[in-house]
């Protein structure tokens, strides 16, 4: 007899293809976003049921959450304009199309050829857990023994929040139109109730990240909610005068890490190879800067411009 | 015995250095201009007088840097090199002070300058390679310096002309690569050797010997305007008188004709050669070059193009001398080398100051004009009587080797190919004689000579190089002239058993 | 096992009311309908759940957490399902009645 | 038949359907949802390279490798969408 | 004897453009100065590095101690040192370039603000990538230079550059996600991403398509023909600074990672390189057509590296799979020449628009101004990547023709002829155009158009040129720690 739970599988793997053709060819933009986080929604679903619950927690906070609102957010900005839909040259698109199917049949005739299961390094990860300093193996990988891949990734962070400060410069005929009247009031009491609680459970995400499911970037995501509601209720609002301490909480997390992780070497030891007694202290550190630095990331990802630049180009041109 | 000081290498790094100051410099300061012209021509001739003394006294010099694994760039100056620098130094001093007043008020002097300095480093490089990976990178960098001297008057037939000589010299250069690279392979080094470096590969693989033998000479045979490949040189002629001088003289076609000498002595060796049959091949496409060079000179108006085919046909008389596998026609060809060199010159800038005096481009319109000009038209017709090879001038000399070559090789049919060569050669020059100084200028007011006086700068070296001619005929015998010096050439060429 | 067993039951009646409550969003005719239908059953459809899932978890630090986010959800529907009406009454989307 | 299995094959076909939507969509904005169904596709197999049947732990490696993936493609998605912005700003400016 | 403070010259030289982009993005206002800064402190970690490499052979660091496969080493053999090394070279010049390029008063204040930041990012990337060892670790360094190298290309925030840098982003995405679904592939195999892990591996079919996906993706992000459609328009509409360091870094840095994948898993799959064979003739045709088709000097240059990266390809795949453990060496010279001179060409025809006022090919004869230096540096270049000698191109060229001919591959012969050949005809559309031939006379005497921004293309214009010379020692040098194995 078929376990159910693989029935259950079956169908939401196929909703889960369906959703994701639904979502390219769903004729209302609007519709397509809402689409593609319920599709969202639905892998985080099925890394669950593949037992990886801290890849579901950030598929579901960043790559669901918060890009559903920055998809929003651009969505109202340029929803005026008229979907272009294929203009291709007919044969292109058959070529293309029939190019993807046959990319299809070659991966999935790879991927049944191969054997499920490799050892991986599992083994090695569980071995070396004890002297990684935090418990939970994610976020040994992820802080300690690919440490300087999670650096990187903070840096690609960096990287974004610099070239979209760089890039948008707001809609420049008229100011920017603003979320605040549109909301009412209760979006604000709202606001004012629930910000308290998920502050704290964006720092319990990151305090737990040590010993179980959770971390440094679910946090981060969860605190940068926190600043996306703040935006949106017009509680805080960024000036040009803001924009050092801006800077100054983006380049934090990069520069702590990197700061830690080349202050622990010498003495015989590599960078990044932190002291035994003092591993959890130091992640705990590097986790703390980092959630900071992703959450205010995130929320300005999320405002997009540069704060200067709706005073200076909004009135001239 | 070799030598490894830097002098070879100094008195390639003057023209080279010049050339960037000279490009450099504001087009106003035309002294300054000049003086660096005169004085990097002048330290050269002497440091080139110097090195072959030394060369003369048996030292060779030998400078080598490795650029990939087995292959080196290399400077050598041996004798043969000598003939060579020695030529482009005389020359390049005496067409700089053409050159100065040629181009006295013309446009873009500064790039003229800087591009005719490296042209001459080119050369120079030439002369001095000692392998052929270094004759290659010096072919190169001779096209591309000559090229915006041909296209420098920017006029839409100079920018033609530019084009179809890009084109065959960098396909030239493309297949002397090609070329290089198959001797690379096939020898396992591009050496210059006296005696060749293929002997083995010959007998072992005779085909392709054969075969890499064409690609080189098709590859060299562009720059010396061997029949078939030969059309860029009449189209080439709007550039300006001095740039054609020093192309016909010195650079370009002598360059191929140069390294034609070197592939056939020191990369297959003349007996090599000889014994895959491939001298009997060249001998018989320079005859053809020789004779048809001639006739098509014949049909034409244009004093330079005229002149022009007449190289075409001139200088396949060395790859002639070379593919006679005779020492002695292998001195007639070396020393025509230099010969034809400083007779071409001459006649060259003869025909620009035609042009620039008298505003007279034609033949049909040189009427009358030795009266006009004598000086340089004595000069003109000594260099014109020397093509001919009257004696005693110098063209009469190198003919006279390479048909007693011919004799001492076993090729009687040399000496009817030469003697109609020169009937042609006189079909085409002695009317031009006859003209400038026989005939009346015309009168019709449309033809009529405007009359600009040309300075010293014009006059004097077609003067002095018409003067070597007659010295270089006269005194051929004489230590240290160009005759005496490709026997000392020959000696180290053929073994000693050939004499 | 009664635990589990009246747990089981608790979501089995949770998921019941998501499926009504489903069923309601595609066949209500307008956006307010469909938002009655919506907050009503899911709201009591989650809260089922949670219960049944709470009696499930050994801690009561667990049974607590899963409690918060009852009351987050609860909360954060709520106020958007307020949001979205108010949206409908401003602009002119359709609306039986009106 | 197994869960690894299904979700494998589904991530496959996630991955290219994006592709397909990336190399045949116009609309900017449908194309960086399609590049994003690539990620989401590339996502599933690396989590289901890091399952094992049940009772096993899965292996954590390639789980911390998706969440890294996760962030940088938001990151990526945040610069895209800056691009269409300002470009339809521009755009804008173009027709007035 | 004072002993050395053991300092990691692998980790420096990321770390340190990555500490200088935080300060430049902390002190806007002296960013250019702090810019430069650490781009010579890195060139001076990376010239300890080379030495480093030249005493002691490969070097390898395994950050957290915990060695591959469960960390991640990083590692400098000769191939990775030369590449980094022409990074930081290549990148000091043109950062010299973009001081004076973006000092110039009409540039706006907010492009010297930004590209600081941008650009070391993208260097800590780029020499992230060549010290890389880790399949993981390179695709997420991959997305640091995309994200930067977009930032750079819409730098000027012209509709024209955001518009290519939207396709560009697009393109450098889907490359990275194809690589990272590759990176899937490896994983489900092997268990395992270290380099080392797919030295042993064993043919299969998880692995071919792991690396046909790779290369894939490489081979959008690096603009192979027909993948490059991206490329011209980004390449072109980018200022001048930027221009340079797109075209001669961020493609090197997916390039290079072929050659690796071609070091551990090529040898899995002969019809891919084939493949990549042919694709590379494909692009040397197309973009050099295009090249003689466009009307921009930058269009042109842009087309032109098109046509170049097919040469690399070609040179890579001539002697098929196998064959690699031979003809990287070509490729690598092909690659290095190739960022040289295309640095100094895009800083030369930047600098070139900068005194006459706009870069039509049609009309560079007929302005009054005369960028000499600007128009020097650009032949220079030129020859360089026409390939004669003695410059860097024809070294590269001349073992590619040499291989070919040795192993009596006649066809990569003929293709290298007519590459060379179709270079001479674009690039001398141009030099023509840099004769000038008064079709403009002015009464005044001509305005040479010099700066000192001229320094940098000229600069870089003659090591590509004069750097030939020393083909022999580099590629001892990229043989240090046997890249591909064997003997020397």
């Amino acid at each position: 007899m078929i376990d159910p739970l693989l029935l259950f599988d079956v169908i939401l793997g196929l909703a889960i293809v369906s959703l994701a053709v639904t979502v390219l060819v769903v004729r209302d933009r609007f519709a397509m976003i809402v689409l593609v986080i319920v599709f969202g929604l639905m892998s985080a679903l099925a890394w669950v049921r593949l037992a990886a619950p801290d890849v579901a927690l950030a598929e579901a906070a960043i790559g669901t959450g918060l890009t559903g609102a920055l998809l929003l957010a651009t969505w109202r900005q340029v929803r005026t304009e008229p979907e272009r839909w294929p203009a291709l040259p007919r044969g292109v698109m058959v070529i293309n199309m029939g190019l993807c199917a046959l990319v299809l049949a070659g991966l999935v005739g790879a991927f049944l050829a191969t054997p499920l299961g490799t050892p991986g390094l599992g083994v090695a990860v569980a071995d070396n857990l004890a002297d990684s300093g935090v418990e939970h193996p994610v976020t040994a990988v992820l802080l300690n023994f690919r440490a300087y891949d999670t650096l990187m990734e903070v840096v690609v962070l960096l990287v974004a929040v610099i070239a979209v400060w760089m890039i948008d410069r707001g809609v420049s005929q008229a100011p920017q139109p603003t979320l605040g009247p549109e909301l009412g009031d209760l979006p604000r009491g709202f606001a004012r109730l629930v910000l308290p609680a998920i502050t704290v459970i964006g720092a319990y995400l990151l305090w737990v990240g040590t010993s179980a499911p959770g971390g440094a970037f679910q946090g981060g995501a969860v605190l940068a909610a926190v600043g996306i509601l703040l935006l949106l209720t017009q509680r805080y609002q960024p000036q040009p005068s803001h924009r050092p301490l801006a800077r100054g909480v983006f380049v934090l997390g990069v520069a702590g890490f990197a700061a830690v992780a080349l202050l622990v070497a010498g003495g015989g030891r590599v960078p990044f190879e932190y002291p035994a007694d003092h591993a959890k202290t130091l992640i705990l550190l590097i986790e703390g800067l980092v959630t900071l630095s992703i959450a205010a990331t995130l929320a300005a990802l999320f405002h997009g411009r540069e704060p200067e630049a709706i005073s200076t180009q909004g009135g001239r041109s | 015995m070799n030598n490894a000081s830097l002098l070879p290498l100094i008195i390639l790094l003057i023209p080279l250095c010049a050339a960037p100051v000279l490009l450099a410099l504001p087009e106003r300061s035309a002294g300054l201009r000049t003086a660096i012209n005169l004085g990097a021509a002048l330290v050269k001739v002497l440091l080139v007088a110097w090195l072959s003394w030394k060369v003369s006294q048996g030292v060779i010099y030998d400078l080598r840097w490795t650029v990939l694994p087995g292959l080196d760039l290399n400077l050598q100056a041996d004798p043969l090199a000598i003939l060579f620098i020695a030529l482009s130094a005389v020359l390049w001093l005496i067409t700089t002070v053409y050159a100065v007043g040629y181009l006295e008020k013309g446009p873009h002097r500064a790039r003229f300058f800087g591009f005719f300095s490296l042209c001459v480093a080119a050369t120079v490089g030439i002369a001095l390679a000692g392998n052929l990976f270094t004759f290659l990178l010096f072919y190169e960098m001779l096209t591309l310096a000559t090229y915006p001297l041909v296209i420098h008057y920017g006029t839409a037939a100079a920018l033609r002309a530019g084009r179809i000589y890009l084109i065959y010299t960098l396909g030239g250069g493309l297949v002397l690569l090609l070329g290089t690279l198959g001797l690379w392979v096939l020898a396992g080094s591009t050496d210059f050797v006296p005696g060749g470096i293929l002997e083995g590969v010959a007998e072992d693989t005779p085909l392709a010997a054969q075969l890499l033998f064409a690609v080189l000479i098709i590859g060299l045979g562009v720059k010396a305007a061997m029949v078939p490949l030969h059309s860029w040189l009449p189209v080439a002629m709007v550039a300006p008188a001095p740039v054609s001088a020093l192309l016909h003289a010195v650079a370009v076609v002598k360059a191929g004709a140069f390294g034609i000498i070197r592939v056939v002595y020191e990369v297959y060796g003349i007996e090599t050669a000889q014994a895959l049959g491939l001298t009997t091949a060249l001998a018989v496409l320079a005859a053809i070059t020789i004779l048809y060079g001639s006739i098509r000179a014949l049909g034409q108006d244009d004093i330079k193009r005229r002149l022009a085919w007449s190289t075409v046909s001139q200088v396949s008389y060395i790859a002639l001398g070379v593919a006679l596998a005779s020492p002695i026609a292998a001195m007639g060809a070396l020393a025509h080398l230099i010969h034809q060199g400083i007779m071409k010159i001459t006649l060259f800038m003869v025909a620009g100051n035609l042009a620039e005096g008298l505003g007279i481009k034609q033949v049909s319109r040189m009427n009358g004009v030795g009266l006009i000009m004598p000086g340089s038209m004595a000069a003109f017709t000594l260099a014109a009587l020397g093509m001919i090879g009257l004696p005693p001038l110098a063209g009469f000399v190198s003919k006279w080797y390479l048909a007693a070559g011919g004799l001492d090789a076993g090729q009687g049919w040399v000496i009817p190919l030469l003697l109609g060569s020169s009937l042609l050669n006189a079909a085409y020059f002695l009317p031009m004689l006859h003209r400038a100084w026989f005939r009346q200028p015309d009168a019709a007011p449309q033809d009529a000579p405007v009359r600009r006086p040309i300075g010293w700068m014009l006059a004097a070296p077609p003067t002095a190089t018409a003067a070597l001619v007659l010295v270089a005929g006269g005194l051929a015998n004489a230590p240290f002239s160009p005759l005496e010096w490709t026997r000392f050439i020959v000696t180290l060429e053929y073994s000693a058993e050939a004499f | 096992m009664s635990i589990e067993l009246l747990a089981l039951v608790l979501i089995a009646a949770g998921a019941a009311f998501f499926v009504v409550g489903t069923i309601g969003l595609l066949r209500f005719p307008d956006t307010l309908c469909r938002l009655h239908a919506l907050t009503k059953a899911d709201g009591l459809g989650l809260g089922l759940t949670c219960l049944g899932v709470a009696l499930l978890v050994g801690s009561v630090g667990e049974m607590l957490r899963i409690l918060l986010i009852w009351g987050l959800v609860a909360v954060s529907s709520a106020v958007s399902g307020h949001l979205i009406a108010g949206h409908v009454l401003r602009s002119n989307a359709p609306v039986r009645g009106r | 038949m197994s869960t690894g299995l299904i979700f494998g094959l589904t991530g496959l076909g996630v991955f290219v359907v994006g592709l397909c939507g990336a190399l045949v969509l116009v609309d900017p904005l449908r194309r960086v949802l399609a590049l994003k169904l690539c990620s989401v596709g590339a996502g599933f197999m690396l989590v289901v390279a890091a399952w094992k049947a049940p009772p096993e732990a899965p292996d954590p490696v390639p789980h911390a490798l998706v969440i890294t993936g996760i962030v940088v493609m938001i990151s990526a998605t945040a610069v895209a969408l800056a691009l269409i912005r300002r470009l339809h700003t521009l755009e804008h400016e173009h027709h007035d | 004897m004072i002993e050395m403070p053991a300092i990691d010259w692998l980790t420096a030289v990321v770390f340190a453009p990555l500490a200088g982009a935080i300060l430049a993005f902390l002190l806007p206002r002296q960013a250019h100065w702090v810019g430069v800064g650490a781009v010579v402190l890195t060139a001076l970690m990376a010239s300890a590095l080379v030495l480093q490499v030249l005493t002691e052979g490969a070097v390898v660091t395994p950050l957290g101690n915990w060695g591959a496969p469960l960390g991640i080493d990083l590692r400098a053999d000769g191939l990775s040192a030369t590449l980094m090394a022409m990074t930081t070279g290549v990148g000091l010049l043109v950062s010299l370039g973009a001081l004076n390029s973006y000092a110039h008063h009409r540039a706006p204040e907010r492009m010297r603000r930004y590209f600081w930041p941008l650009w070391l990012l993208l260097l800590s990337g780029l020499n992230g990538v060549y010290l890389s060892t880790d399949l993981f670790n390179l695709y997420v360094m991959l997305e640091v230079i995309s994200l930067a190298a977009v930032g750079l290309t819409v730098l000027s925030g012209r509709i024209e550059a955001v518009r290519a840098g939207l396709e560009y982003m697009y393109a450098s995405i889907l490359g990275a996600l194809l690589f990272l679904l590759g990176v899937g592939f490896v994983y489900l195999e092997l268990g395992r991403l270290d380099f080392a892990g797919l030295l042993a591996a064993p043919p299969s079919p998880a692995l071919g398509a792991a690396l046909a996906l790779m290369v894939a993706g490489l081979a959008l992000k690096t603009a192979l023909f027909p993948l490059h459609v991206w490329l011209p328009q980004a390449h072109a509409n980018a200022t001048a600074p930027a221009s340079a360091l797109l075209s001669a870094l961020v493609v090197k840095a997916s390039l290079y990672i072929v050659l690796r994948l071609a070091q551990y898993l090529l040898p899995l799959s002969e019809v891919l390189v084939a493949l990549i064979g042919l694709l590379g003739v494909g692009a040397i045709l197309w973009g050099s057509i295009q090249a003689l088709r466009a009307e921009r000097l930058k269009l042109l240059v842009a087309w032109s590296t098109v046509a170049q990266i097919g040469l690399v390809f070609v040179a890579f795949a001539r002697a098929g799979a196998d064959g690699v453990a031979e003809s990287w060496k070509a490729a690598a010279l092909l690659m290095l020449a190739h960022a040289i001179a295309k640095a100094a060409m895009f800083l030369a025809a930047g600098r070139i628009k900068e005194e006459i006022g706009h870069d039509r090919i049609r009309e560079l004869d007929r302005s009054p101004v005369r960028p000499t230096l600007a128009q020097l540096s650009f032949a220079l270049a030129a020859i360089s990547l026409v390939g004669l000698p003695p410059s860097l191109g024809f070294a590269g060229k001349w073992i590619l023709m040499e291989g070919a001919m040795t192993s009596g591959y006649w066809h990569w012969i003929a293709v290298t002829m007519i590459a060379t050949m179709l270079s001479v005809a674009y690039f001398s559309r141009v030099l023509t155009g840099f004769l000038r031939f008064d079709r403009q006379r002015t009464t005044v005497g001509e305005h040479q158009g010099w700066a000192l921004a001229d320094a940098a293309p000229l600069t870089l214009a003659l090591c590509a040129l004069g750097l030939g010379l020393l083909a022999a020692p580099i590629l001892a040098f990229m043989n240090i720690g046997y890249p591909f194995g064997g003997a020397p």
